[in-house]
């Protein structure tokens, strides 16, 4: 079992204001393992979400995450569980590397009690708080300033810690992101901008959208890097880099991760009418994260091919289990409907009709 | 000829935008992706890039650019993608919208019509929920439409799109697919229905349900329900939430003496209440018979989970309970 | 002792920053420039750049900035300069402050006040005086406060400050230099008024006046002129318009069998609607011996001019013959 | 009476993704005198602006424009009257060069019905649609998208017209301009976007508001050029130069004038807690846009030292006369208190009480 594995990056890392990481990755056999094993969760978590899309067990949005898990992946790697971390709706991955469970997840698309949010929050809204997690976030481009408030309070408090915000190339042209870039740069805010280009805002190609598609750079007086997304061990070297500069003080950071989605925007988009069937088989073929760290692992000898066939069959049988899990809790009992409306609970709160609702008397 | 929802919208715009050159729309997918909810299917290709725009996510961008084409004589129509994201935007809707003819003293129209779905739909959980037709109903200068049939969608959007004053225009995404009856009048390419005057859906004589939306089909429902229990109700379509049509709900008032309003927004300082005050102002009150009742969404964010979000909002069920309240049935 | 709206704010603002190193306050002008309306005066010198903290003008960046702090476990005070600017912002106060404990299944706290002066001034026009009391009551998750004494301002801003849900604070600027009488107990450190709880301002029998902020006062200049005309009238400080006291309004009706609103905002879906709501959903409703009438802002846009502004607001006078009309004098 | 003057540029002109213009203007006696008596007019007319806010015939927010008069001669020398023109509530003297007259804008500063808004409006939001002047807007920030709003009405028509907003350093940072930017770009809109940089937005200095205060390259994309806004021939230049770029299809364009607000940000304000007489005494001696003009006109011996006092009192007799005038003039009639809500001022509109308002029938 070979150790200190070193793998250059396919793609050269973009500069914008900064030197730039260096442009390979170490690793070793365990620690690949471990990223496969991670990332295939996250694959066949969203796929077995899709299914139960399909058979109408989870219901409204439903943003997948397959094609971007190398993101998630090289970002917990990088990051501390001490470290705040807000992203947008497609938020299933991230909520569980950042340590929730498949069981969790799941439940919460079902709107199980047993889910994240109990069930009333959805696909779009999980939270981990135990980790720093805070969201999950329907309003594009929200997240920004909120997570630009998560390293306003971590600089505050006197804390090493820095804030991740993650959005689309969509969200990149919401204004409030530049209203929050510049009061983190003016403040030295410890905060991370991290563009998710997968090239598309529901049906509109990046060129459509932006005057500029170099998303590292628009940060303007901001350093940035764009980095390979697909590459796990990119994604981690860059946030290394990335956090570095943020924790020693420097104040924000832009980074744009290149990567691409394979479902369709949401579970309503088959994802072909303003993109072709080839472009994306194309991508699965040549790009896919978790094909890459396979390929790795085998050329490096760490284990072979029917190992790695296992490994896929025990992860299928995991979510397949906490699947059924998830299914088979129930829903939130009616009466918490009025729960949580506000943390104290004793508030009175109408229904829909007169004499219905809580009344704390 | 019967039509859904979706298809009267889609005619109306495809109608006006050949109509008059000054109209264009604008918005989040509207072009290529053929609206997030097919809204404008098919007006990219007839109409071309230059009347169907695609814009980036940016809100308070493109409706203060659509404003400003306004201000300047263009007739557009700016479609958010749901009025949830409105909020983004609001300032522009009531400030820069709404008040500039007022502010200009008369000078400065602003011919503009946003639109898109409101309220809650199904699973979207609480920030893609929230129905606006009491925020924006508050705001003087503005029109705020909220149609509930195809005759609805296309007589209201095209009377909205011909409108020289700023139009909100609420649609419902669970109204999209459903199909209603139209007259050929109504197929008619200059049919418009006039803004600001309720339809009387169901005539009565035992009660009044008034409500807006896809709540009208709910009051529909629960008056053939009531029929069965004895009750005649009066459902009224208020088709237009500003300016309101007090004088329908007055007149049919005077009639039953018994007032229910039927809404899926939140209850307080709703468009229930301003119901509720418009009885007390006019002759309606000493009309009445029994005290109104408000049946409206639960004063919560809107949960996610399915029986709890059917909790939530207003079921026939409710309606029905609320009028034999009114009518002093099942009380007691 | 006899102090100012200003100072009682201030001085609320002063004790919580010093008494809670979690508390800070954020906005425009609010530190090096003592806050626009001088309501932050001398606390940057006293609590230092970290507490009080200037911000560009980009309202949307920094209330979400708060509620991102406030999600981390500060408590924060977003000062909006005048709330009209609350509108480039009002999703993060909606979508990401109100909606958030609910829809974390109650594990997100977000503990943030929002204030600043809403509604009209003076000659400020239509842009700088719109008043947010009905829009922002009207969403769950929130409460909203509406102080209209010194007693009230001290007291429910450290309550605010102190609750663990956002708060919107609306104050009022033609009442920040109006002095008011404060107990001791008022002026101590820990002294809060509980939210959700009306005041009686002025006990009376013949009717009922219930009002918020501003006109408050102008309610009680009515009651005085209203009891040398011989009608005896009990006045209403709501304090808080989410929760709303809605016992104490049904109370004093029960007692007056009159009632009157007065507000400054716009009346369709106000907050005087929202009573009229309450009285037809309560026992109220059978002890009325005459319809609500509520007293608004005139349907329009404000105007510049001095007497067109006047002509716009609720004066004492409006309130007088709004009386006098639900006791049935006055009106032949 | 020498003709084709020409006058170097005391301050270089900054370029940013562009060449510039050329470093000196060329003018001639008459046009110095025009300029002059203009600036004149718009510097007396903030004076007594001021004098009857004191007088409190004026209320509420009132932002004079006195330090600043040579952006907005500037301005109207490179542009037509075809091209569309918005700005903030700091707007009296672009209402007044767009073609309005002093006593319509002092007759709206007082309510008046003689008032460009008929008293409706007062400072902040005086409009002269005829010369596609569109405000006047209290809202800071909102002008941007509503500008290129303008701007998209032109392109839409095949205008061959541009549209320019102007905000100021404090606007500058607002979300809302870098979305308009982003789409402007995108659709090579013909705008061009002027950051008034007066070194303050209210108190606060521009280094404690922005993270990077060359607003001409905030447009990051877009070119953009900062232009000394104290010499109306360098803004005149600039404008020009700025305008030829989106006439001729290149899309939007950035404009910094480096200027300076003489009066406290608005009549409430006394304007020297946040910086000092010193500071401002030292700009009104050594930049001022009037003395310079003045200067140029006495240098080339185009007037005399006493013809232009005369010119002065001129002009001060003109404005006066104007005053009275405005005053002497009444409020609008109640009766139009509910006009202009809507366009077709014939809807029903409630007042204060019941039973009061407008009714049609
Ligand atoms: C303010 C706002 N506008 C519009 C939407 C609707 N919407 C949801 S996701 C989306 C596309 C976002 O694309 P991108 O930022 O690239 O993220 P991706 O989905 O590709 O991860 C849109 C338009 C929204 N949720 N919020
Ligand atoms: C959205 C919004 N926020 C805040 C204000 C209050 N305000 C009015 S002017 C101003 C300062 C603007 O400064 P700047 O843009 O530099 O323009 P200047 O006044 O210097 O011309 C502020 C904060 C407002 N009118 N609108
Ligand atoms: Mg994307
Ligand atoms: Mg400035």
């Amino acid at each position: 079992k070979p150790n200190g594995i070193k793998i250059k990056f396919t793609k050269p890392i973009d500069t914008y204001l900064c030197d730039g990481p260096k442009d390979y990755g170490v690793t070793d056999g365990e620690e690949l393992l471990g990223f496969l094993r991670e990332m295939m969760v996250m694959r066949r978590m969203e796929i077995v979400a899709d299914q139960l899309y399909k058979s109408r067990e989870i219901r409204g949005f439903c943003h997948l995450y397959d094609g971007q898990e190398a993101i998630a992946s090289g970002i917990e790697a990088a990051l501390t569980k001490q470290d705040y971390y807000i992203t947008a709706y497609r938020d299933h991955c991230n909520q569980l590397l950042r340590g929730d469970t498949v069981e969790s997840v799941l439940a919460e698309l079902l709107g199980r009690v047993t889910g994240c949010s109990k069930g009333k929050g959805g696909s779009m809204h999980m939270y981990f708080p135990k980790a720093h997690f805070y969201g999950g976030n329907g309003i594009v481009g929200a997240q920004a300033p909120l997570g630009t408030g998560l390293a306003f309070a971590a600089q505050y408090r006197g804390e090493p810690n820095v804030a991740i915000t993650m959005y689309g190339d969509g969200a990149a042209n919401q204004g409030q992101i530049y209203e929050a870039m510049n009061m983190a740069a003016l403040w030295k805010l410890p905060t991370i901008f991290i563009c998710e280009n997968n090239k598309y805002g529901m049906g509109t190609a990046t060129n459509r959208s932006a005057a500029d598609d170099r998303y590292y750079t628009r940060g303007h007086y901001i350093p940035g890097l764009r980095v390979d997304g697909m590459d796990v061990l990119a994604v981690r070297e860059a946030m290394w880099y990335a956090a570095d500069h943020c924790r020693s003080g420097k104040g924000p950071f832009m980074m744009e991760f290149d990567t691409y989605r394979y479902h369709g925007h949401s579970m309503s988009d088959p994802g072909i009418s303003y993109r072709t069937r080839d472009e994306v088989a194309a991508m699965r073929a040549e790009r896919d994260p978790i094909e890459r760290v396979r390929k790795w692992i085998l050329e490096n000898n760490i284990k072979e091919e029917k190992d790695l066939k296992q490994l896929e069959r025990d992860v299928r049988k995991e979510i397949d289990e906490a699947s059924q899990k998830a299914l088979a809790a129930p829903e939130l009992d009616i009466s918490e409907l009025y729960k949580d409306v506000y943390s104290e609970n004793n508030i009175s709160i109408r229904g829909v009709e007169v004499g219905t609702g809580f009344n704390p008397q | 000829a019967s039509m859904t929802v979706r298809d009267a919208l889609n005619s109306a715009l495809d109608e006006e935008l050949a109509r008059d050159q000054n109209v264009f729309i604008m918005g989040e997918e509207v072009g290529r992706y053929q609206g997030a909810y097919k809204i404008t299917r098919g007006l990219l290709d007839k109409h071309g890039p230059k009347r169907v725009i695609d814009t980036p996510i940016t809100e308070a961008g493109f409706a203060g650019i659509g404003v400003g084409a306004a201000f300047a004589g263009l007739r557009p129509v700016i479609e958010f993608m749901t009025f949830n994201f409105s909020m983004q935007a609001i300032d522009h809707v009531v400030n820069s919208a709404a008040k500039t003819l007022y502010m200009s003293g008369g000078q400065i129209k602003v011919p503009i019509v946003f639109r898109g779905p409101n309220g809650a739909a199904a699973g979207v959980a609480a920030q893609h929920s929230q129905c606006f037709a009491a925020w924006y109903s508050s705001c003087p200068g503005l029109k705020v439409i909220t149609p509930y049939s195809s005759e609805d969608a296309r007589g209201l959007l095209k009377a909205a799109i011909r409108d020289d004053n700023p139009v909100v225009f609420l649609e419902n995404e669970l109204l999209y697919g459903e199909s209603f009856e139209l007259s050929d009048e109504a197929l008619g390419k200059d049919f418009v229905l006039p803004i600001g005057k309720a339809k009387i859906e169901r005539e009565g004589t035992d009660v009044t349900i008034v409500a807006f939306s896809k709540m009208v089909g709910f009051s529909l429902k629960a008056a053939a329900a009531l029929q069965e229990k004895g009750i005649n109700a009066e459902v009224i379509n208020l088709r237009s939430i500003r300016p309101l049509d007090r004088e329908a709900i007055i007149k049919s008032v005077l009639k039953t003496g018994r007032l229910v309003s039927v809404e899926e927004g939140w209850p307080q300082c709703g468009v229930g209440a301003e119901i509720c005050a418009t009885i007390f102002e006019s002759e309606a009150f000493d009309a009445l018979d029994a005290p109104v009742e408000r049946v409206t969404g639960a004063d919560i964010p809107t949960p996610y989970a399915k029986t709890l979000e059917a909790a939530s909002f207003p079921q026939v069920d409710n309606i029905v309970r609320a009028v034999e309240r009114v009518c002093y049935r099942g009380k007691n």
